[in-house]
């Protein structure tokens, strides 16, 4: 479904990849932890061919339209509606926005605001829906709870899980250790640029990955 | 709203005299000897011509007086002085070519004054598509306040310009430092056609005033609705 | 990719684009006052008793048009970075020279406006006759623009993540627009004199070949200028 | 707030503002072929047999300088606006009529700059002698791009903020420009023809008279462009 | 040292304000939780003076100086260093940087790097750091853990703690009623706009403080 072999990326001096290898499964839900600059956006980047990276090869089963992605931007037109934007995306991917996505994100609303006009949490729930109008098969995402309130979170959590279940495959980036293992099938630390640990979730609570996670980056 | 209709009056009232003004322009008072009939078009060109200047200064003055107490009233004020003054330029605008193909055989020439005179329109225009650039009603008030005063120091540089430049444009004749020399009956008439110029600013003025405070309550009210 | 499926992409990224500029409601005043401004700068610029009007009325048409086309190619891409909607369209399937097309597409609709608000001020503030020539003059105007907008379109494509690129645009693309922009000053300049339509074939020639070269160019090297 | 504080604020904030322009090295090339390119438009998009180099050469200088002072103003506030840096200014306890002055200073440094490449280059393309009229010559250019700048600078930081803002800038600013400007383009003719300094003595007095009023305006009004 | 009195705001048709009032003394710590678009942003920009509300009054002992604000974005300059933007608004503020600063928020390495060429994470810590350069003694902070990872949150936490201590006042926003309450010593709720619940957190733990956060939303 989605396989790194041997990526290595440099921006000038400072190495933002280095020999990073793994392959993810339907099913799979791989959860990246690692320290500020470790280089986990670059990796998801590198995922989305948004990178052509120096050595190495990854590889998206589906190509591009399989992709769903997420990042730190939310990527939509500040002074277009959310109903427009929605729009404007799917048509790209030769879709029609799912309607009851704004309604699962709590965005119907607001669907008829310009997005400038949103808060930072409201903005980030477009994104969401953003990425998935066109029920891509392979999700990246880089911290997609950020700004969100329990509710918003909780119904993405959910969202992700019913992905998984649905037999795609998600490498998620975060920062929270409890809300990454929750949703993991396998779990990977980053330090600079290299994968220090990769593994499957094995049964493991949050308490002992965030014990383990701090150990490795220590 | 008793305010619109009252400014409708007296813009009504305006009308009627400025069809008066032209009756005895053309049937009472005397034919200027070298410019014939198109001379006429003097009563229409010079009042419009002062309003249009005055009512920039008016907008400036409110200006000054909405940034130290901040009365929505001054800056709807001086919204409506920007609208009428733009209307009283385009009239300038357009009766001075008029007057100008027959005396000067060309429409427009790109002499100061008439140069000055397009981009005093133009900064009505200016002013006016700034306030509909900016939604938020305090930071409109003060942007357009700003424009305003800076529009009303701009005014004398205009209307000086005719000593700075060579230019085709007749000097000064009533406003000018010393006495008018103007006859007699012209006089009276262009002192009448001021009069009632200066009635129609007041009128249009009183609408344009009760036009925005009705929107703005539309606006609460819709905003009251919402919530 | 088929090629339908190319030009519906282009459209509608070319839509969302005019829609955006749309949502504005000030921008075609706005256009307009500028194409105003601009050319009465270049009148009271000049002292008016020492050259006449005719002479300049192409010339300044043309830059007119020239520095309108640059500020509205500038908005083109600036729009994409805001949110990095720009990674946006390069994550979606579609052909890299749709983005392209689509960008093309909303350009010379812009463009297009302020020309057509353009020439009608430039005959009345010139006090020149346009009617007679509209169909030539109207011809000489889209083959010029439809060949700079494209290679400008290309362009702003690549200055727009650099710093500067405001000013780095122009540097890039006016040796390209010289040509064309020279060969439509002079076709201006021959059909406003009255001159007969012979004489401006060869420049409409030039410009359709310099249009048809450009486009090619620019479709087919667009998607070097997006991948990273 | 006591003045030196202010003035120590106002560079503070000019002088990051010439840092980030600076960082991007290529600044001070791309202004340089800018005026290049700009003259060679007039240049190439004129018949040459029509009208005389001397004539033009003061308006295609201010010109030049009027659409190369828009571009920079626009910069001057778009700088602020890219991380809401903005709103870290107006945060600060410094006085507000200093992030004025030192975005004055800043575009004031930025346009010299301008004009610095663009005097000789014109001499050097129109063929014209400068250097008989350098001093008189400085001080039109000087005294009248202060003050268009000043007023430059006061309406960006209002335009800035709203949509269209390239577009809406000029709209704003020319006609406060074209007094200075028109000045200054018939105080540069007469210099240029070598006509005697006292013909221009007037033309200075007003560029002094204008830049006072407007300067000291826009440093009064400042505060209220930016206190929300 | 701060203080908010019936405050009013609305953009166009939405209410983002609504009558608020409290205030807040030397060495308290009042953590906002409320949903996205409940109007705590809004609080924040009017509590600086960024916006002047349309009713009501609010005031902050001390004026401009004594504030600290980290906002949703950085207000950083991305085209200059991590030193130079420090050294910068610390200009601004008549003080010089700190330099222990960096090192306790783990910038050394990166101080003389271009902030563009930061990862997020990175970018917030500097944002931090600007935020408490000039030693301010009112602490507005939007979301301030946004985009951390481990070492850093703690060792913002450990900051906000500490100034705390000295008697400043702080008003945080956050999402993370976890993070958030173990900061607190007030917490409010704010739900369209209104202050549903504020109270002291008198020795409530994280769990009853989102139970009662969840009940008071619901
Ligand atoms: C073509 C466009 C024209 C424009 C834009 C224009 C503009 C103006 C303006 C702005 C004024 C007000 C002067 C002031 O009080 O500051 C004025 C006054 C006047 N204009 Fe015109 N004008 C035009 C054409 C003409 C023509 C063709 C004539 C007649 C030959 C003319 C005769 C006058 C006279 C006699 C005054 C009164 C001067 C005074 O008493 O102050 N104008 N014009
Ligand atoms: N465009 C770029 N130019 C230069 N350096 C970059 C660029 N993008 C990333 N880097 C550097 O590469 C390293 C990895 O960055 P990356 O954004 O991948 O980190 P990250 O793991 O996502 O961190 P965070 O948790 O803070 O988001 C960092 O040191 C960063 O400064
Ligand atoms: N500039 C603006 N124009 C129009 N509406 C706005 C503006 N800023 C905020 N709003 C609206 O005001 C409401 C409150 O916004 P605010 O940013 O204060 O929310 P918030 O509590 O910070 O939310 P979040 O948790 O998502 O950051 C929202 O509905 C938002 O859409
Ligand atoms: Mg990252
Ligand atoms: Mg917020």
């Amino acid at each position: 479904m989605l396989r790194a072999e041997a990526l290595r990326h440099s921006f000038g001096a400072v190495r933002a990849l280095d020999d990073v290898s793994f392959s993810v499964q339907p099913g799979q839900t791989l959860a990246v932890f690692g320290p500020n600059g470790a280089g986990k956006t670059t990796l998801l980047k590198v995922l989305a061919g948004l990178i052509q990276p120096q050595r190495g090869r990854a590889q998206v089963d589906g190509g591009r339209r399989a992709i769903g992605w997420i990042g730190h931007q939310p990527q939509l037109y500040a002074q277009l509606t959310v109903r427009e934007n929605l729009r404007f995306w799917a048509s790209l991917y030769d879709v029609t926005p799912p309607g009851e996505l704004l309604a699962r994100l709590g965005l119907e609303e607001h669907a008829d605001r310009p997005v400038r006009a949103l808060s930072r949490g409201l903005v980030q729930r477009v994104a969401i829906a953003r990425a998935l109008t066109h029920d891509p098969t392979v999700l990246l995402l880089d911290e997609p709870f950020t700004g969100l309130d329990r509710v918003a979170a909780e119904a993405l959590s959910r969202l992700l899980g019913q992905h998984t279940a649905a037999g795609r495959a998600t490498v998620l980036v975060t920062h929270n250790v409890e809300e990454g293992t929750g949703l993991a099938t396998d779990v990977a630390f980053m330090r600079a640029g290299r994968f220090v640990h990769f593994a499957p979730r094995a049964g493991r609570g949050p308490e002992q990955v965030g014990e383990e996670y701090r150990d490795a980056i220590a | 709203m008793k305010m619109l209709r009252v400014g409708r009056w007296i813009t009504a009232i305006g009308l009627v005299l400025l069809a008066g003004i032209y009756v005895r322009a053309l049937a009472y008072t005397p034919i200027e000897a070298s410019q014939g009939l198109a001379q006429k078009i003097f009563y229409l060109h010079v009042p419009a011509a002062i309003w249009a200047e005055s009512a920039m200064i008016l907008v400036g003055l409110a200006s000054i007086f909405y940034l130290f107490t901040k009365d929505p009233r001054l800056d709807r004020f001086a919204a409506a002085s920007a609208e009428v003054g733009a209307v009283f330029c385009a009239v300038v605008l357009t009766t001075g070519p008029i007057w100008g193909k027959p005396i000067w055989g060309t429409w427009w020439t790109w002499d100061a004054r008439l140069t000055f005179t397009l981009f005093l329109f133009l900064l009505y225009v200016g002013y006016l598509l700034l306030r509909s650039a900016v939604t938020e009603p305090a930071t409109r008030a003060r942007f357009a306040a700003v424009l305003g005063i800076c529009g009303m120091c701009e005014v004398p540089f205009i209307h000086l310009s005719v000593y700075m430049f060579p230019t085709l444009h007749p000097m000064p004749i009533v406003l000018q430092p010393g006495r008018p020399k103007l006859p007699g009956s012209m006089l009276e008439t262009w002192a009448l056609s001021l009069g009632v110029f200066t009635l129609l600013y007041v009128g249009f003025v009183v609408q344009r005033y009760a036009l925005s405070y009705l929107r703005e309550q539309l606006e609460a009210a819709g905003e009251v609705g919402h919530a | 990719m088929r090629s339908p499926d190319l030009l519906r992409h282009a459209w509608a990224v070319a839509a969302k684009d005019l829609l955006v500029e749309f949502r504005s409601r000030t921008a075609i005043l706005s256009v307009a006052v500028f194409v105003v401004l601009v050319l009465v700068v270049f009148n009271s610029a000049r002292d008016p008793t020492a050259v006449s009007n005719v002479d300049l009325a192409p010339s300044i048409l043309w830059v007119t048009f020239t520095f309108a086309a640059i500020l509205a190619l500038n908005r083109a891409f600036q729009i994409e970075l805001e949110n990095q909607a720009l990674e946006g369209l390069l994550l979606a399937p579609i052909d890299r020279s749709s983005i392209y097309l689509g960008k093309l597409i909303a350009n010379l609709v812009f463009v297009a406006t302020i020309e057509l608000i353009g020439v009608p001020l430039l005959a009345l503030f010139f006090n020149v006759q346009v009617l007679p020539f509209l169909l030539p003059l109207i011809a000489v105007i889209a083959l010029a623009t439809v060949g700079f907008v494209a290679v400008g379109t290309l362009f702003s494509a690549m200055t727009v993540r650099t710093r500067f690129a405001e000013l780095l645009l122009p540097v890039l693309l006016l040796p390209f627009m010289i040509p064309p922009l020279s060969w439509a000053v002079l076709a201006t300049g021959r059909l406003l004199a009255g001159r007969p339509l012979s004489e401006t074939l060869g420049w409409l020639n030039m410009l359709a070949v310099y249009d048809f070269v450009f486009v090619v160019l620019a479709v087919l090297l667009f998607p070097a200028t997006v991948n990273e």
